[in-house]
């Protein structure tokens, strides 16, 4: 399903938005509910009163599933036909493209942290429902993250605000206009000089020119930066190393060996997907590439990167520039200042590294860090030319954010201004500065001091809590907007929808400040780029920008750069706050503070989706916590308590310690983290909200509360408390050793150019189990799936991919507490070695599909049976929930309404649902079925055009999303089908087979490629 | 001791045995005609419309095609219902100010939907394709009956589980020749079986009974 | 039948040895229909007045067949012949699975039968009866034990048949009003 | 007590106190239920059950209301109180056909003084038995799927599936025992119709014996028809624990799969519903002076019984322990160690004590005839063998196949809500049935007499 989309269809969307009201009437008209209508005038939002009982949680969170009343909420409620008098409500005029039942995917980006991904989405007559990667976007190359999957929840996201207010009370957009033509006037006088504007990262090239055309109309305005992820230091080590702020750029395919100072570029990146993809290509064994590529992590906590590599050293984050400086030196950089002895253990370590660095010159990478000082970038660069990388590996292209600049200082700035009072109008387009800046600031106090503020976001959140206008956002899904990908590829962004709250963007308001209050973002779009575009035909080249997706050829072409000596800057120390001095009792240990993995710096909070999905490494949901190595934490006397409820699947009870930073204190609970650097802790950002939403408020605890702008992301000597309390965290997966059972199967690629069938000569798989029965036939299709081990990071878009698709109703954290969580496919995490720093292996289960099903056997109502294709079929509707399906199966993938957790209720929701896939009720199973809504439409279409299912034609949701293509399926009765060669290759093996299951998914081995040096010795 | 019942009790003692065993299987037969009946299936029974729509009059009379309303049955699992603008098309010139016709007008004008009562109606948990049984020569007639004698619209099958399961189990039993799919004068031939097990062939039609081809 | 003024002759005993003998005489003197009646079962009575042999083990022979092969055919048609589907892989007569419902069935239909055959061969419930007209038969449910001769016997004839169960050691004899 | 018995524990014990008469057991009986005045002790039990009832009552209205995810169940341990509540009513019901049924084929005189009343424990135990498997259903309202219908959907149930067999063995078992128990009433309904002084109980009794006269000829069929469905009720008992265990040896968790499941779950039901026969039966006869009925030798007799499988039920624990080793499987070996030193080891020991240890007391002869010390055995054997079933289906459920779905369970106040209750509705039965029907069978008692005249002449 590649991006099935006609420009002329296209073009009837892009005028239908441009007036917006036709699209709406159709989705309108579809729901065709009183409730929905009203939903969609201007009325107040429904400000619902924070739930204090975990219940009310769990009864509101049912909320957050989905569906649609076409979906079936008749669904498994009653075995008889519908209601009689069910309306079914055509449209007046049905637009050109639109086949009613049947989707249509439309092109656009979905800006992270300001850098676009190239996204295809879903619309069911007129209602987006699912976002999938566009295979031709360079960021994207049709894969996901799970970010981008949950983005479509907060479209639909009920608690969003949906009214203009002026200090609390709702206003109009002309009532706006005229307040702030007011303020602009007095400022128009100075030349603006009271004018400040307040952005996120910006790499939108028209809000760029409009910026500018605000700073020609008001010079003496001022543009400021903050972004809660951000902190710019790549820029700034650039600029240390070349004298300007270029952006960084990798070809992982031609890289033998990958250095990574601290970088989690296969989660935290805004090419993470493409990375992932280029990492992984080199490492899938047996494939193309003959010699697979050799990962070095040196890291404090444990990033999703970390557990990838080949190679881990932990260590606090002071230590790392200094390490760097020496593997510098030891790499050749000149390296004026004298190096300081390392333990003999770093010593042979850093000794194998750089003996495989020298090896490999000119075909190995050196990352830094997006959270490490500048020094760390700009010594990255000098290795990386010491190396002879840069243009081979490494690439330099000029800045894709627009004036790159240290958003600790800019916003440092911006404070004092608000300080000195000569900050008398600030806007602030998207962000909340309120919550995401360190406390220090109190950059909420300090507004008080300008005479008109405004803020514009999705959310009613802490920001626009303290400022005089509030305007509700349009979401990137109801936006006309344009976006430039990691590598400058623009995307011009299109909307799926009319804003559904009356929301506005970016360039809107600034039109308006401008003085153009009534241009809309489609104008101001379209009359950018067509006054770009030299070509003769404009409309021509517009309409296959959207198509595509992006303007081709728009990405920044590589600059040959060379490095200044590095004596010029290595000396220069990283700024680092001057702290209490550090006590030891009680111990004091190093800060680390880090986006959450999920929710990022909390913009997603209140996204029920990210919240219940299982942190990669920790597998906590709903909550964040302080991180820490076993040996710190017996060090602080910290344990943890298994729950009695739950348990390991669920509720697991931490010590609550409390964290004093320059006299700032606040408590959260112990997590023990094998592979956590010693003496120091982390925090994830993004909890504690205290206006996110219904969902997001007041989950966890709010870090920011301790960070300062100079330890934005790593802090000296923070006292941490032991305080005797306990604190229930919902963990989906506690236990992570195999108990000696090969679940997982890992060996290194030595071994296998030794033996390839080493991995899978185990008794069980020596005598072939039997059987008395005959086995079944399958004839025609018989679908299976392949998920490489090896290729998966463990980056979680799968799971969100899957729930999106699937309906999947989002439980809350009492009852993921309970281990009731929903998902179908899960990311088992399990570690391997000495906790310090254990092998971790990532391995998604999914429904294995088993040709002998044990759930089958025992159900007593036939609810879940065998398919000609020999799928598992569960039917919801026939189920009567004994639940005996799901004790028989030993990989435990069947999930259970044990309340009605699907929303039938709210109707913002319910567009959102996919109306291919019923929406289960209460008491009944369901589990992963393939996505088998996806394989019937591709069965028709191929038997309406009287031919087989094409091999690859069929994509679940989950190997559609996945980055790395570490999941395949396919027809296993087709020699030539992908799956198929996989499964019949010596690495590939099938999940406690001796049970005589036969199951249709099977996995690919393990590999990691270890340095003798260091493995063995 | 005097007798304590009254010589009548043994008639009536053993009457009221087989009479309970009686009653009982009346009573499960009376429910599963009820099931069966109209009044739960509502086989049979016309549905008032906003507007006295007429199938008979459209297609028997008019002899307008089923695809120039239900434009997507073709390519789609959803016929369509056609939308105002389609009535429009000819009742701007025929019947232009019928008061019968108002709704469809103001309908058009205000931009407002007719709400049309949903006759043929699955469970939610049903999913029905309307392409792939057209594609594969089930007449539209085969379970919508003759349109063209429907003056208003009434449910022609129970639309049971098992009534499906009838055609899937031996759609040799039903199918027709691809080009009478749309014809409602149609006549299944007396050697229909032969017939069908030929299109069977030549179609491709699978006797699909996994619950999965219809329930996700 | 005629109507008869008395529906027969009963005689009242202390012990199950006395009915029995009382029991046996009577039926040598030729009477046929008689009953005893007593508290609890006594070996030898009804053999005593010529009852031999019960059809109630046939009932419930023909119960348990009708069970057993009903059982059966009631899965095999489900499993094979109505929807025959493929269930984890098993073949669609998997006969070992069905083995314990077709042997619940076989019980139950076998036990109905035993039960309601008793009832019907004994043609109960019959909650009036003749015998219930005489004052002291409640006592045929506490201690005492009773013989009755009924009138409609070939060899019934009230003076005499009263002297004789007095003869027979009757500790009373009442005339059973019809 | 009235006998002297020269040596405790000897066969010389009386299955009937001497001095008894046809008419004086009649009479003894009988009184129980048609004495006008109830005593006190019966409105205290009974008021107490009563309120275990409305609990019961409450807890399932929840459950059907909001869902069963009010009971602890969760995933891996998907089936919890519910279903061991089931298995251990279940086998409690066993002990009453038992003593009817085989002791009645094995012409074991000792049963007729307790076969009533066991019985009818039976019934009632299987009654609270089959309200669980209809309230842990995640839908109880569509249960009737279970069964064969003409549906329009044209699906029947899964016949492969033991909870089918279930269904079908249970409702069997309620069945048979119901007209079994009702076949042995008759002529004692009859004897109370007769008893009767007051004009509605002779109505309503009368009606219920359906006119029983005792006659020669019915009594020979009568007795033909009570061996014959014993012959069926003793392969029943048998084949219902038997299925009973099927849910859980036909599933391939560890822990379950075992094929020495259906001899242990059978001995294990007879071993508890024997516990639970004495449970009730020790204060009985206290309370309503049945002394003479209800003698030492009975309570012996069972306790030799309780010792017999008890026994029985330990060769199984040693057996599973012994397969988990010898089998050599990994799984297996796990959950024997788990089970024993994981986090619900404290259960598996508290029921080895409870199950094993303690009953080895009544090996001495002078503690079989000692009532309060039978009772707290059996008491002891009852929480025993609650907690096994709790081990077999929580504790092998929650660490199976994969240590990443590994967790833990425990119940809910519902959970423990509907466990009370139907404690409650067993004893509010209980004493219905003692209040309104001879808890003993009169008829057969006589018959006793009978005998006891002709060993004593």
């Amino acid at each position: 399903m590649s991006n099935g989309m006609d420009p002329a269809g296209l073009l009837g969307i892009a005028q239908q938005s441009a007036g917006g009201r036709e699209y709406w009437r159709s989705l309108e008209e579809l729901a065709g509910t009183e409730a929905f209508k009203d939903l969609i005038g201007n009325h107040l939002p429904r400000h619902a009163a924070a739930f204090t009982s975990a219940m009310d949680r769990r009864e509101f969170l049912t909320l957050m599933g989905a569906s649609l009343a076409l979906a079936g909420i008749s669904g498994c409620l009653s075995p008889a036909p519908a209601p009689p008098d069910e309306k079914i409500v055509p449209y007046v005029n049905q637009p050109e493209a639109l086949v009613p039942g049947k989707p249509l995917y439309f092109a656009t980006a979905i800006p992270v942290e300001g850098y676009g991904r190239g996204v295809l989405v879903e619309s069911h007559m007129g209602r987006p429902t699912k976002v999938e990667g566009n295979p031709q976007h360079p960021a994207s190359l049709g894969a996901t993250d799970a970010v981008t999957q949950a983005s479509v929840l907060e479209l639909y996201d009920p608690d969003r605000s949906r009214v203009i207010t002026n200090a609390g009370r709702v206003a109009t957009w002309d009532a706006f206009f005229s307040a702030l033509n007011v303020e602009l006037e007095s400022q128009r006088v100075t030349q603006g000089a009271g004018l400040r504007i307040l952005t996120e990262t910006v790499t939108s090239p028209t809000l760029a020119a409009q910026l500018q055309e605000i700073l020609r109309i008001f010079p003496k305005a001022k543009w400021h930066q903050f972004d809660g992820g951000g902190g710019d230091y790549a820029h700034q080590g650039a600029r240390m190393a070349f004298g300007q702020p270029f952006e960084t750029l990798y070809r992982l395919e031609e890289a033998d060996v990958i250095v990574s100072l601290d970088a989690d570029f296969l989660l935290r990146s805004p090419a993470s997907l493409r990375y992932a993809r280029e990492f992984i290509n080199r490492r899938r064994i047996p494939g193309g590439s003959d010699e697979a590529n050799r990962l070095y992590m040196i890291e404090s906590t444990f990033s999703l990167t970390g557990s990838n590599a080949d190679h881990r050293l932990a260590i606090a984050p002071s230590a790392i520039p200094q390490l760097a400086r020496t593997l510098a030196a030891r790499v050749g950089v000149q390296i004026s200042a004298e190096q300081p002895a390392i333990s003999p253990a770093q010593e042979k370590w850093l000794g194998a590294l750089v003996k495989d660095l020298q090896a490999h010159r000119g075909r190995s990478a050196i990352m830094p860090g997006e959270y490490q000082p500048a020094i760390v970038h700009a010594l990255a660069h000098a290795m990386n030319d010491a190396l002879g990388n840069i243009g081979k590996t490494v690439f330099y292209t000029d800045p894709v954010a627009v004036n790159p600049t240290n958003h600790a200082e800019s916003f440092r700035e911006l404070v004092r201004d608000l300080e000195e009072n000569a900050a008398q109008v600030l806007i602030i387009l998207g962000g909340n500065p309120a919550y995401t800046a360190p406390a220090e600031l109190d950059f909420a106090g300090h507004l008080v001091t300008s005479n008109f503020n405004v803020h514009l976001s999705l959310y009613e959140d802490e920001t626009s809590a303290v400022c005089h206008w509030h305007i509700p956002q349009a979401h990137y899904l109801e936006s006309w907007s344009d976006v430039r990908a990691y590598d400058g590829t623009v995307t011009i962004m299109q909307p799926l929808i009319a804003p559904l709250y009356g929301g506005r963007t970016a360039h809107e308001i600034l039109a308006a400040v401008a003085g153009q209050a009534e241009r809309a973002s489609y104008e101001i779009v379209h009359d950018y780029w067509r006054g770009q575009n030299k070509a003769k035909n404009f409309d021509a080249a517009w309409r296959t920008a959207l198509h595509d997706g992006f303007i081709a050829g728009s990405a920044l072409s590589p600059r040959n750069v060379k490095a200044k000596p590095a004596t010029s800057f290595e000396t220069s120390e990283p700024k680092r706050a001057s702290t209490g001095a550090a006590t030891k009792n009680p111990p004091s240990l190093e800060v680390i503070y880090r986006p959450d993995p999920s929710i990022i710096d909390g913009r997603f909070a209140n996204n029920g989706w990210l919240q219940e999905l299982p942190k990669p490494l920790t597998k906590l949901t709903w909550d964040n916590a302080v991180l820490m190595s076993p040996a710190t934490a017996t060090r602080l006397g910290l344990t943890y308590r298994v729950g009695g409820t739950g348990g390991e699947h669920g509720t697991i009870y931490a010590d609550v310690v409390e964290l004093e930073y320059d006299g700032r204190r606040t408590r959260g609970p112990a997590w023990i983290v094998a592979g956590h650097a010693d003496d120091c802790v982390t925090i994830h950002l993004g909890y504690g909200r205290r206006r996110a939403g219904r969902v997001g408020t007041n989950l966890g605890f709010n870090a920011n509360i301790l960070r300062t702008l100079d330890t934005l992301w790593h802090g000296a000597s923070i006292a941490v408390r032991k305080t005797g309390a306990q604190y229930a965290l919902a963990c989906t997966q506690f236990h992570h050793l195999m108990e000696g059972r090969d679940l997982v199967r890992a060996g290194t690629i030595e071994q296998y150019r030794k033996n390839p069938k080493f991995l899978i000569e185990r008794e069980s798989e020596k005598e072939a189990p039997g059987t008395l029965y005959p086995g079944y036939k399958y004839d025609g299709y018989a679908w299976g799936m392949s998920i490489d081990v090896n290729a998966c990071i463990g980056c979680n878009a799968c799971v969100a991919a899957c729930h999106a698709e699937n309906n999947g109703p989002v439980v809350g954290k009492q009852e993921v507490l309970r281990g009731r969580e929903m998902h179908w496919i899960r990311i088992d995490r399990y570690h391997r070695g000495e906790p310090s720093n254990p092998e971790t292996y990532h391995q998604p289960v999914p429904c294995m599909q088993c040709e002998n099903a044990p759930c089958e056997l025992v159900c007593p109502v036939g609810a879940t049976t065998h398919s000609q294709d020999g799928l598992n079929d569960m039917v919801y509707n026939r189920c009567v929930g004994t639940r005996y399906c799901s004790n028989n199966c030993p990989y435990k993938v069947r999930r259970f309404n044990f309340f009605l957790y699907s929303d039938f209720k709210t109707e913002s929701l319910k567009p959102l649902r996919n109306p291919d896939v019923t929406v289960r009720s209460r008491g009944v199973m369901e589990k992963c079925t393939y996505c088998v809504q996806r394989i019937n439409q591709a069965k028709i279409a191929a038997e309406k055009e009287d031919r087989v299912v094409r091999d690859g034609e069929i994509e679940p949701a989950c190997q559609q999303a996945c980055p790395t293509r570490a999941i395949i399926f396919g027809n296993i009765n087709d020699p030539q089908s992908r799956v198929t060669q996989l499964k019949t290759q010596p690495l590939s093996y099938g999940l406690l087979t001796e049970l005589n299951t036969r199951p249709r998914t099977t996995y690919q081995a393990k590999l990691r490629n270890p340095n003798p040096e260091i493995e063995n010795g | 001791m005097a007798q304590i019942f009254h010589p009548s009790t043994n008639t009536i003692s053993r009457v009221t045995i087989f009479g309970g065993l009686i009653l009982l299987i009346v009573v499960v037969t009376g429910l599963a005609t009820i099931n069966e009946s109209p009044y739960i299936t509502e086989v049979g029974v016309a549905r008032t419309q906003p507007v006295p729509f007429s199938h008979k009059h459209h297609v028997g009379d008019d002899g307008i095609d089923c695809r120039y309303c239900h434009t997507s049955v073709e390519e789609s699992s959803f016929a369509g219902i056609p939308p105002t603008k389609t009535c429009m098309n000819c009742h701007t010139q025929i019947w232009p100010d019928s008061p019968m016709l108002e709704p469809v007008r103001e309908s058009f004008r205000t931009g407002k939907s007719i709400q049309w009562t949903r006759v043929h109606n699955l469970p939610g948990f049903v999913y029905f394709n309307h392409s792939i049984h057209v594609h594969k020569g089930i007449g539209c007639a085969t379970c919508h009956g003759r349109v063209d004698r429907m003056p208003l619209m009434w449910r022609e099958n129970t639309l049971y589980m098992d009534w499906c399961l009838d055609c899937h189990r031996a759609p040799e039993r039903f199918v027709r020749p691809r080009e009478y799919v749309f014809s409602m004068e149609y006549q299944a031939p007396a050697d229909q079986l032969a017939l069908g097990q030929k299109l069977v062939k030549q179609y491709r039609i699978q006797k699909l009974t996994s619950c999965s081809t219809c329930h996700r | 039948m005629a109507k008869l003024p008395i529906y027969g002759l009963m005689a009242e005993f202390d012990s199950p040895e006395a009915l029995l003998e009382a029991a046996r005489r009577a039926f040598a003197a030729g009477f046929r229909k008689i009953d005893a009646y007593s508290p609890f079962p006594v070996d030898g009575l009804a053999e005593a007045i010529g009852f031999h042999h019960t059809r109630v083990p046939l009932i419930v022979l023909i119960g348990g067949i009708i069970g057993c092969l009903g059982g059966f055919y009631l899965q095999y048609w489900v499993a094979v012949i109505d929807y025959p589907i493929n269930i984890g892989g098993r073949p669609f007569n998997s006969w070992p699975s069905f083995i314990p419902v077709t042997f619940e069935l076989t019980i139950l239909i076998a036990s109905l039968f035993a039960f309601f055959g008793v009832l019907a061969l004994n043609r109960l419930p019959m909650p009036y009866h003749p015998v219930f007209n005489v004052e002291r038969f409640q006592l045929a449910s506490r201690n005492r034990f009773f013989l009755c001769i009924e009138a409609v016997d070939r060899n019934f004839e009230p003076e005499r048949t009263r002297r004789f169960l007095d003869e027979i050691g009757s500790l009373g004899t009442y005339e059973v009003e019809s | 007590m009235a006998s002297k018995p020269s040596d405790p524990g000897g066969d010389t014990l009386p299955l009937l106190e001497p001095g008894h008469t046809f008419g004086s057991i009649t009479d003894k009986i009988s009184s129980i239920v048609l004495t006008g005045r109830t005593p006190l002790f019966w409105y205290i039990t009974f008021g107490v059950g009563f309120i275990l009832v409305l609990v019961l009552l409450f807890c399932i209205t929840a459950l059907v209301a909001v869902g069963v995810g009010l009971f602890g169940v969760m995933i891996p341990v998907a089936w919890g109180f519910a279903i061991v509540n089931f298995v251990w009513w279940i086998g409690i019901g066993h002990a009453g056909t038992l003593i009817s049924a085989i002791l009645l084929l094995l012409r074991q005189k000792w049963r007729q003084s307790i076969n009533r009343f066991a019985e009818a424990m039976t019934l009632f135990a299987v009654a609270c038995a089959g309200i669980f498997p209809l309230i842990h259903l995640g839908r109880p309202w569509f249960f009737y799927w279970l069964f064969p219908y003409p549906s329009t959907m044209g699906v029947q149930p899964q016949f492969r599936s033991p909870l089918v067999w279930d269904v079908f063995a249970v409702s069997t078992y309620f069945t048979v025992s119901l007209l079994f128990w009702f076949l042995g009433l008759i002529p004692d309904l009859a004897t109370l119709r007769d008893r009767a002084t007051r004009r509605m109980p002779r109505f309503i009794y009368g009606m219920l014996a359906m006119g029983w006269r005792g006659s020669a000829i019915h009594w020979h069929r009568y007795e033909m028809a009570y061996l014959l469905l014993a012959g069926l009720a003793t392969p029943l008992v048998v084949s219902v624990h038997t299925v009973v265990s099927f849910d859980f040896a036909v599933a391939l968790v560890p822990g379950w799969h075992s094929t020495i499941f259906p001899p242990y779950f059978v001995a294990g039901a007879i071993y508890s519903g024997f516990a639970m026969v004495l449970t009730i039966a020790i204060p009985l006869r206290r309370l309503y002076g049945l002394e003479d009925f209800i003698t030492l030798r009975h309570l012996k007799n069972m306790a030799i019984v309780m010792l017999a499988t008890g026994m029985i039920v330990a060769y199984g624990y040693l057996m599973e322990t012994f397969m988990a080793w010898y089998s050599g499987d990994l799984f297996e070996k796990y959950m024997m160690m788990n089970r024993m030193f994981g986090p619900y080891g404290w259960m598996y020991w508290i029921l080895i004590l409870f199950n094993i240890l303690i009953p080895q007391a009544l090996w001495i002869r002078r503690l079989q005839t000692k009532p309060w010390v039978l009772f707290l055995i059996a008491i002891a054997v009852n929480i025993g063998m609650w907690l096994e079933r709790y081990v077999i289906v929580v504790v092998s459920l929650h660490r199976d196949f994969m240590p990443s779905a590994w967790g833990m369970y425990s119940g809910t106040v519902f959970d423990y809500g509907v466990l009370v209750g139907t404690i409650g509705l067993f004893v509010a039965l209980l004493f219905l049935f003692i209040r309104l029907l001879p808890m003993i069978s009169i008829f057969e008692m006589r018959e006793l007499v009978h005998e006891e005249e002709g060993r004593s002449q």
